[in-house]
Formats: C-alpha cells, structure tokens, sequence
C-alpha cells in the first residue's frame, strides 16, 4: 500500500514539478504569456490532497497546473491550453488560471481570490440533495481567508451541512505580503474550528497531507458535513512569472527548500524501501518524455479560429426539460 | 393578476416540473420573501428547495452558480438590486465568464432575481436603477417585466434557459393587478409593441412602460401626436430589429427610463438607433431619463429626480415642437 | 451614582420609546413614510451603550432614532428629518436611516447591512493616528454577522490595533429570517472571540449593558484595541413599519416582553430607591413635551426647495491644504 | 518619465507636504505595490501612512471611507479594476451617497486609484474596463490618465479634492514613458484637445488615446483626412463643451474605447452629442469599442476582442467614405 502510494506520489509530483519547470522555460521563450502561477515547493500538498480526496468535485485557485495534473488531466491539453491553442483543455480562451474538465470533476482554476469558495458550497449541496455523497474539495490560499467570502462560505458550509472539505494551503504569503501582515490571528485553522472540525498538517509531507485528507473525506462523507484543514508549505518560486520573489530572505528560502516535499518524499522512501533509484529514474525517464510530449503536442496544435471568438459565450438553447 | 402572483406562479410551476429548480435567497423560504413571491414555496416544496440564507449576497449567488454546475436549476433572489453591489464579482467575473472562459464546458442554468427602481422615500441607498451595469456585461442575459404575462412568462423563460439569467423586477409593481391570458410562444427576447402609432417611437420597460402609456394617450387626445410604445422585455440583447422597424415608419426616438439620463439604456438605444438610422431620423434621439444625483428621502426631491408622467409629457411635446412635428 | 444613572437612563429610554410610538402613529398618519425601523424592546441596549461609551464616534444601522436621542441629537430635528423636511438633521434628504450630525460625533444611520463596519475601522484608525483616544462605537444586528463585511472588518480592526468598540444587539432574527436559520454558530461572540475580547450581556437590563460598555470602553481606550459585545435583546414590532412580525409566536412575544427594558429599570429603581413615582411621572410629563413639540416642528418647518436636488452632492471645491 | 513614476510623484508629493494622506491597498507598503506605484513610500513615510491590507476589497473602501469621514485624506489602491467588483457597494452605496444623504454634513476627501483596461494575455478575469460602472453613478468623480503629465496633475488634483475621486489608470500604460513638462494649473476636469484637426473629431481616453494618435496619422498622411483628438481626463463629469466645440467645426465624431462598445461611454458620448448637434453632424457617431465578449487567453482571440490601430483606422475610414467625406 504505501510503496504503490509513494511510487503515484513520486510520479504525480515529480510529472508536476518537471511540467511546470518547463512552463516556465516556455514562458521565457515566450510560448506562454500573462499570469503564470506555479506551484514549484507546493506539490505535496497538490498531490496528497487530490489522491486522498479521490472521487469528487475539485475547485482550485489559479495556481492550478499540479492540481489537474494529480487529477489525471492530460497534460498535452493542458500545456496547449497554456500556450493558447484551440486543443487546450478550455479551447485556448482560459489558460492557466482556467483549466475546466467537468468529465474529470474537475471545475478550475478561478482568477479571483476567494471566489469559488461559494461554488463550492452550492456544488456540494447540489451534489448531496441529488443523493451523492463523495463531496467537494475546495482548495484555497492562506491570503483568500482574510475575505469576505471565505467567512460567507464557511458558515453556509457549516450551516446547510454540505460535505465541502476546505483546504486551506498556507505559504505564508499572498503576492509579497506575508501573512503577518495581512491577519490577525496566528492559525488559520482558527476561523473555521467553531464551524467545523478544523486541522493543520504539515503540507511539505505528503503522506502527512494524503492521511489527512482521508479521513476528513472519510469524515464529510459519513456526516454529510464539512471539514476544514491548514497545510503549511512554500512557494519557491515568486508569486507568478512577474514577482521575483525577493521580499524574503534568502534564509527563510533556503530553510523551506531543505524540506523540498519531493526531496522528502523520495528519503523516506529509500529509507523505508518503497522506492529504489532504479524506479525513480524510470519514472523521471516517463515524466520528461510525457512534457515533452505535452509540448511538442501544444506547439504543433492550431490556434483558436476566428468563429471562436463568439462561441461558447451562450448555450443559446433553452432546456427542453421543463414543461 | 398581481404581478407579484405572476413570479410565484412561474416559480410555483418550474418547481413542480422540474425537482432541479431550487429558491433560494433572505427570507424567501419561512417568511416567505420580503415582496411576498415566493409566498407558499417553503410549505409545498420544503427547505431543501426553498432555501433561506444568510444575509451573504456575493454567496447567494456563488452558491447559486455551484449548483447550477452541478445541473440543478436554480432561482437566486437578491432582496433589491442595491444589495447586488456586494455581489457584482460572482455576477461580472463568474456568472458571466465561466462559459466562455472553460471553451464551453461549464453551463450555468441560473436564475438571480431582483427587483430595482425608486419606490416611496426609501431613500439613496434603497433606491436605484443600475440595470446598466448588468446589461452591460457579455455573457449574461438580462430580461425585464413590465407586466404579469412579461413577469410569469419571461420568469417562465428564464428559468428554463441553460445560461445565466439576470431578472429584473419593480418594487412598485409587484402589488399591481394587471390582465393576463395564457399565451403561446412568448418571446421576452422579442420587444413588444404595446401600442401602435405613427408620429414617435418611444421605448421604454418596466414601471417605466406604464407611464409612458398613460403619456402617450395624453399626446395622442390632446395634442393629435400618435406614438408607438415599446416595451423592453430584454435589455441583453435589445431587440434593436423592432425598434429600427418602429424608427423607420416614425421617424422619431425616445427612450424613457427611471435610472439617471447618462450612461444607461437610453444611451445605447440612442447611440445604436443614431448608427444605424440616421438618414431616417427627423429628429434627434430623445433621452427622458433621472436626474444626475442619489434619490433623496424628501417625496418633492424623489420625484423631481426620477421622470414622472408630466415631465415626460411635457418634454416629448417640447422636442415634438422644437423638431418640427 | 446609581440614582443619577437611573433617571438619565429612564429619561432616554422613556424618550425613545414615546418617540418612536408616536413616529408609528405619524407614519399611520402619512406623515412619514419609506422604511421606519422602530427600537421598541431594545432601548436599554442603545441608551446603555451611548451612555457608557461616552466621548467617541458612534456609527450605527437603520434603527437609529433612539440611538440619535441617547447621543443628544435634538429630536425636533429627528422629527424633522423623518417627515422628510428641509430642517432635519440631514436636511430632509435621508430619512429614518440616515440621521448623521458630526459635531455629535455621530455618523449614521446606514441602510446597507454590515457597510458601516468597515467605515468604524477606518474611522478608529484616524482618530487613534491623530492621538485621539475616545475610539469608536459600532452597532449592528445579528443578521449583519453573517456577512462577509463583518468578519473583514473584525479582522481589520485586530491587526490595526484599532479601539472600535463592536457592539452586536442580537434580537434573535434579520426580518423575517430566525437566526438559526441563517447561522451555524450557536453565539454570536464566538465569531470574534479569537480576534478581541469578547462578552455577552442581557441587553434588556441597561445597568448591565452600560457596565460592560464601560469596561470595554476603558480597555479600547487603554490598549487602543477593539472589543467586542453582544448584547441579546428583542424588538417588540415588526421589523419595520412593512412587517408585521407574525412569524414569530405570541408566546415569545410575551415572554419578552415581561422583560420590558423599560419596565425592569422602574422596577428596579424602585426597589433600590433611585426613582419614585412622582420623579418618574415628571419625566414622562417631559418627554411628553418634548415629543410633541417635536412633532409641531416638523409639522410646521418647511420642505426642502428644488434647488435642493442638485445641492449637498459635491463639495466642488478643491481643499487648498496641499501645496 | 514613466507614467508610474508619474503616480508615485504625485503620492510622494502630497503626503510629504499633508500628513493627513495615507495609502492603503494590497501589497502597497513593504512590497512596494504589483505595479509599483508606491515603491519607496513605505520606506519614507512608514507603515502608519502606507498600510498593507488584507485582501478584503469591500473594506479596503470601506476603510478609507471612514478614515476620510475622519478628516484624513486616504489614497486606496485597488489592485485591478476586476477586483473592484466586491467593492461595489462601498462605492456604489457609501462613497458616493454619503455626503447627499446627509445633507452635505459629511465628505470625503478620498481617493480609490486602480489600473483597468486588457493588457496581454490575463484571460477574462484581469481583462476588463469597467469604466462606466463608475461614470454613471452620482456623487462620484471619475478621472483617468492617459500619460504622465494627466497622471502626476490628475492624481494631484484628486488628491486635494474634497469630494471622492476615483482614479483610473491603464495597466499598460504603467512601464510607459512620456515626455513630461511643469504646468500650472492643469484642471483634469478639461478635456485636453491633443491634436487640432478640421474633418473629425475623435473622443478617447487612456490607452486607447495612443492608438487614436497613431491612427490620426495614418489617416492624414495616406487618406488626407484631418482628425482633431481629444482626451478625456475625467469621465465623470464628461466635459462636453470641448467636444461641442471641436464637432461644430468637424461635424463628425468618433469615440474609441477598449470596453465592449455597447452600454459603455462611447454611448454616452455619441448619445449626448446628437441630441445637442443633431443638425450640425455630418454622419452618424461612430463608436470603435470591443467586442461583446469576455476577453480570452489566446492573444488572437483577444486582440479580435478590442480596438487595434488597424481596426480604428479601417473603421474610420470606412464610416468616413460611406457618409461623404
Ligand atoms: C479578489 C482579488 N483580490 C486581489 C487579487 C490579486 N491577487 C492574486 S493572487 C493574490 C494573493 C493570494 O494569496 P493566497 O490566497 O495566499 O494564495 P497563494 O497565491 O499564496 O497560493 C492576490 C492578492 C485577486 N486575484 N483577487
Ligand atoms: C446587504 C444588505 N442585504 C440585505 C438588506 C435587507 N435587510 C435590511 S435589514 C435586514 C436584516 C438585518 O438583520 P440584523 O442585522 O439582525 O438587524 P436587525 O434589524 O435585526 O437589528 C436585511 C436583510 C440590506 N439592507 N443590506
Ligand atoms: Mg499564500
Ligand atoms: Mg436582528
């Protein structure tokens, strides 16, 4: 069991790494352009979280590449979605804040700070009233919890008793503005305790994050209710493509990247003999093929049509459902 | 049958059609809603579906547009459209977007209604008309009722559409008993032509409309002008192909509405008309709009700042003359 | 001290109350009109915190009129207001929702729910950066915590260090909506208790609510810090004139209304020997004057002339302070 | 001087010389702003007078509503105009309603400054002008700059009004570098008359104006066609008279605009000068503004999605040639 889990970690996590690295490149060749937010430091809790949680809705902020990827979004589409072409997973018109996959449960990528948390809460309910119990996860950053709307939707959460687990991934930052700045509490986990059972986790394990995740899906399955979670973990790399990231010391930097989660991950598993490097490099052998893969995919894949400017604006039919 | 009727039947009848179709919204479950529409939902179809909420706008239509992700069908009600100022980011960058942004893959079979528009001395921040800033946004429908066939059949239509769809409401004409028939085929995205004339086009919509009715018998028995009304059942997309044919045989536009002159409906009716049929006009575009300031408590203040039947007469009759009519 | 107290609260109490029944009548009457939000049952909570809070900035919601008595805003001008007239206190312009008197040092009246908080963090924020210790007292409703403004605000005001007093009068229900159905904690202090100090008062006793608003006003004075109360109380009318509040059972009803603010003050300064009966027949025979003096006033002042309705909108003039 | 440069003079001088300035925003203090308008001021005036904020839009607003009701004269920074949509009834129901529904016993000495407008490639979410939705509502001012100099005098100007200003800037525009003079008395309030001309008149403002600029060449050198440009520097109030002025010599008008054309101000404009030159125009108002679409990520489809100079050019032209010039 925990050798298959490490073997998929390994694999989801190192896929997402390498993919985003390339992202990155790409973006400095100018393949892809406006905001790109990676998740360089964060795959533990990408990964643990989308494995643990397994079946259910997942809504994400815009720092979503690895998300979708642990998700089993194909990378080619996304990466063509990146660089804006018509076989990108939203047709080219979203990039990498708006990967959308309704058939993967898989529902974005959201630009706006705080803004799916609500979704979230009306998907759930939705989900439960039609007799589904696998639930909802809502994935957040530690900035969204000074808004508004995060408050709005923990209590309706908790008040209508919908099964959403909120996760909270706290990096101790929003853009260049450390948390200690931003609030006045010192956990996050705190605005949510009274409304629901609320935990921390240490988000650069990814174990740590994967059992916990399971038992709050165990939990808002069973009760129907919500859950709410804070994993610590870092962003190495600057907010987006256009922060550098200098607003931390050099210190703080170096001391999250010895607790690299992927660095982590694969100590553990030698020393607990789930991996050998054999297996490793297999699968870094796999993962570079499967980005390059993705990339030579998005670069031969035709831009958007002119037509498309003025599709997928409106249905433009009305359901024939309702007498 | 009261206007207000009218919505609760449109509501009444979805929810039993369809279980997707769910309310919900401040007070519109036990209570029953503030303007009385979703009066007897809560008995009939039971918490789950008639949902009261927290006083939360921007996740009133947050969770609104979550459910309608996930396929139910729902009907949000914003108490008045003054409380949707705190949720115009679900109503701008997600109810509108998230179609177009996903390439197609997300639907969202929505409802959010609400009322606007100036009532008795309610007050700036109770009264207001900021239909504008909602029909002015690609991505979402914005229709409108003036009446209860427009209210039930447009509610009707609106809540069967697969895309998001602002409804608006007038406070003031919910208690108002207007005739109705049962009609076939009605078309909220189709104008209606309330009144045929030949002299002035006038386009209006919502309370707006029956004034402007009352007004143009004015013109018609004492001064012998013979206008054209037209009633806005959508304000996204304008039906301009109604207006236009109007135009052409008239010759003349004026567009009255409650919300301030500049920036709003009237300025689009006008700017589009002026491009489109500018040889055809003896007359340039008559905009009765409110005046340029918040609404005063003071009954004199609120109606000298909104059109009122007498100052629309008086100033569609004084452009009539200045343009030769 | 006590005896003071009492005849100064009975005075206010017995104002507001005889004020805002004869505002129903005048609203029956025509004389008034749009939304007219009655404080019937709760004025021990406004007149004991405006009185125990004291020097200050005092903003409020739309049930104002006792709380603009309390602070000393000349009920002709109350009166006035309400009848819409060129004399009330906001020249006929704002109605009941909207009293405001800055050389009162009082600022509204609002008729969005939840809008002012954010306005008394910023206005504490002023007046502690320009050495001003009194700090500010900010009343909202129950209904008003639910939204997001709310928890924005509380946030705000802990990680400014800002002395607002907040000050919750928890009258069981938002119109017609039962707080349990709009919220999923059982107490209301809870949603602050992890940001400032936090308490509950029985509202219906104006000794306790003044206490507490004293020791909270002595704590945001001396740490410049927020504080937080909630005081339970009720509203014997509907929620505004357009309510009739029957959706709430008459036995409730009555078991609150044995709880008269009013009548539990005379009583209890009875029993302690503060008032007699002939010091209280003498106030009612004063606010009964004053009441209908203020009622003749409004009645005979003038209403506001139109070119009223282009004034009071802009300052147009550009403040000649900055070089 | 950058136009960045441009604001940050502008802070730097009014809170060096009136202790009563502050700003606050997102990231605005230590990290020194995401466009860095406000580089250095943290470090010189400290985190007193330059307040990093939650990310909690509405109170940002709101906050600054109460410092000012205060006697502070408070500079927010909204960080795009996209997120200005949670804060929508700070402005909408507060800030701009606070001083008539007191009766003028309160005022705001306030300024909200964010940056609209598409820039490249941030998909639907970032890529907005919302303009209008500020425009339209009494009881605000609504300024906009264009280039350095209507940015260091403007927001200056805002700055030392006593009434709510809010202050729109162009996210492209930021890293852009304009020729920059003294000047006395620079009154934003005026529309500036940027190139004279005798065939068109040509109304813009922010990013846009540069596009116009270009194209007016284009036009004059390869078409003949002589075009006279005008920036607006304040979109509420719209300053008409210039505009009358420049159409009673052209008779023609053509507004540009990066917002979706319909319901924006290029209605307004185009509205307003037809019922006041109807008989002097020439031909129709022409309106070049967006398309009726969310702007997508692809750079095709969003370049399709605004005016370019070629489309300008190509518009202008063509209308010019259909109605007689
Ligand atoms: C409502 C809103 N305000 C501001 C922004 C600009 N913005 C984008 S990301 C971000 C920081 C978010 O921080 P956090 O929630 O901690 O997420 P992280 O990026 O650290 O994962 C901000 C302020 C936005 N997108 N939406
Ligand atoms: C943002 C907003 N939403 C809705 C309303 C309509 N409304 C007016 S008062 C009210 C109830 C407020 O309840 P509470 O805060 O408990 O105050 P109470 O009247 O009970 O003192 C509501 C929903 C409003 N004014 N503002
Ligand atoms: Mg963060
Ligand atoms: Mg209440």
């Amino acid at each position: 069991m925990s050798q298959t889990l490490a073997e998929k970690f390994y694999y989801l996590m190192r896929l997402g790494r390498e993919f985003e690295i390339r992202c990155k490149e790409e973006y400095l060749r100018g393949n892809i352009s406006g905001f790109l937010h990676l998740a360089i430091g964060e795959e533990a809790v990408h990964v643990g979280a989308v494995v643990g949680f397994g079946k259910g809705d997942l809504f994400c902020p815009y720092r979503e590449h690895v998300l979708a990827l642990a998700r089993g979004m194909d990378p080619r589409l996304i990466m063509a979605e990146l660089f804006g072409k018509a076989t990108g997973v939203s047709k080219g018109k979203g990039g990498s804040m708006h990967l959308y996959e309704p058939k993967l449960d898989f529902y974005g990528g959201n630009a706006i700070v705080a803004a799916h948390l609500p979704h979230t809460v009306g998907a759930a309910y939705a989900r439960k009233m039609m007799g589904e119990k696998a639930g909802v996860l809502c994935i957040f950053g530690d900035g969204a919890t000074n808004n508004g709307t995060f408050f709005e939707a923990i209590n309706m959460a908790s008040l209508w008793e919908v099964p959403v687990l909120f996760l909270c991934e706290n990096n101790y930052y929003a853009i260049g503005t450390h948390i200690s700045r931003s609030f006045a509490l010192k956990d996050i986990y705190l605005k949510a305790r009274d409304y629901m059972p609320a935990e921390v986790v240490d988000g650069m394990d990814v174990f740590a994050v994967y059992e916990a995740v399971v038992r709050a899906k165990r939990y808002i399955e069973e009760y129907g209710k919500p859950y709410f979670i804070e994993a610590h973990t870092y962003r190495f790399e600057g907010h987006s493509m256009a922060d550098k990231g200098d607003y931390r010391s050099p210190r703080e930097l170096e001391m999250f990247k010895s607790r690299d989660p992927i660095k982590l991950l694969v100590e553990r598993s030698i020393r607990e003999g789930w991996l050998n490097q054999e297996q490793i490099s297999l699968i870094d052998k796999k993962v570079e093929a499967i980005v390059e893969e993705s990339v030579q995919f998005a670069l031969n894949s035709p831009e958007p049509s002119e037509e498309d400017l003025y599709t997928d604006l409106y249905c433009g039919v009305c359901s024939d459902a309702i007498p | 049958m009261l206007y207000r009727e009218a919505l609760n039947l449109a509501l009444d009848h979805t929810m039993e059609h369809d279980e997707r179709v769910v309310v919900l919204g401040e007070d519109v479950g036990f209570y029953g809603g503030n303007y009385r529409v979703t009066e007897g939902l809560y008995a009939k179809y039971g918490p789950k579906r008639v949902i009261d909420t927290p006083i939360a706008e921007n996740s009133i239509v947050g969770t609104a547009i979550g459910m309608a992700m996930m396929g139910l069908r729902p009907v949000a009600e914003i108490m008045t459209i003054n409380f949707a100022m705190l949720a115009m980011d679900q109503f701008v960058n997600q109810m509108a977007k998230l179609r177009y942004m996903s390439g197609g893959k997300i639907f969202l079979p929505m409802v959010v209604r609400m009322p606007q528009g100036v009532a008795k001395q309610l007050a700036a921040q109770h009264s207001q008309s900021l239909e504008h800033m909602f029909a002015s946004i690609p991505g979402l429908y914005v229709l409108c009722a003036s009446d209860s066939i427009s209210a039930y059949y447009g509610l009707l239509h609106a809540i069967r559409m697969d895309d998001p769809v602002v409804f608006l409401e007038h406070t003031l004409l919910y208690g108002m008993d207007f005739p109705f028939e049962p009609m076939q085929n009605f078309d909220p995205f189709k104008a209606r032509v309330l009144k045929k004339g030949k002299d002035i086009t006038v386009v209006s919509y919502l309370k707006m409309v029956h004034d402007v009715i009352k007004v143009c018998q004015w013109l018609e028995e004492r001064d012998g002008i013979s206008c054209e009304v037209i009633d806005l059942t959508s304000l996204r997309p304008i039906d301009f192909e109604t207006i236009y044919q109007s135009v052409k045989k008239t010759k003349r536009l004026a567009v009255v509405y409650e919300a301030p002159k500049s920036l709003g409906l009237g300025a689009e009716v006008s700017a589009k008309v002026s491009e489109e049929l500018f040889y055809y006009l003896d007359a340039p575009p008559l905009r009765i709009g409110g005046e340029e300031v918040p609404i005063a408590y003071n009954r004199k203040l609120e109606l000298m700042a909104i059109p009122t039947p007498e100052k629309i007469y008086s100033q569609i009759l004084s452009w009539s003359k200045r343009h030769g009519l």
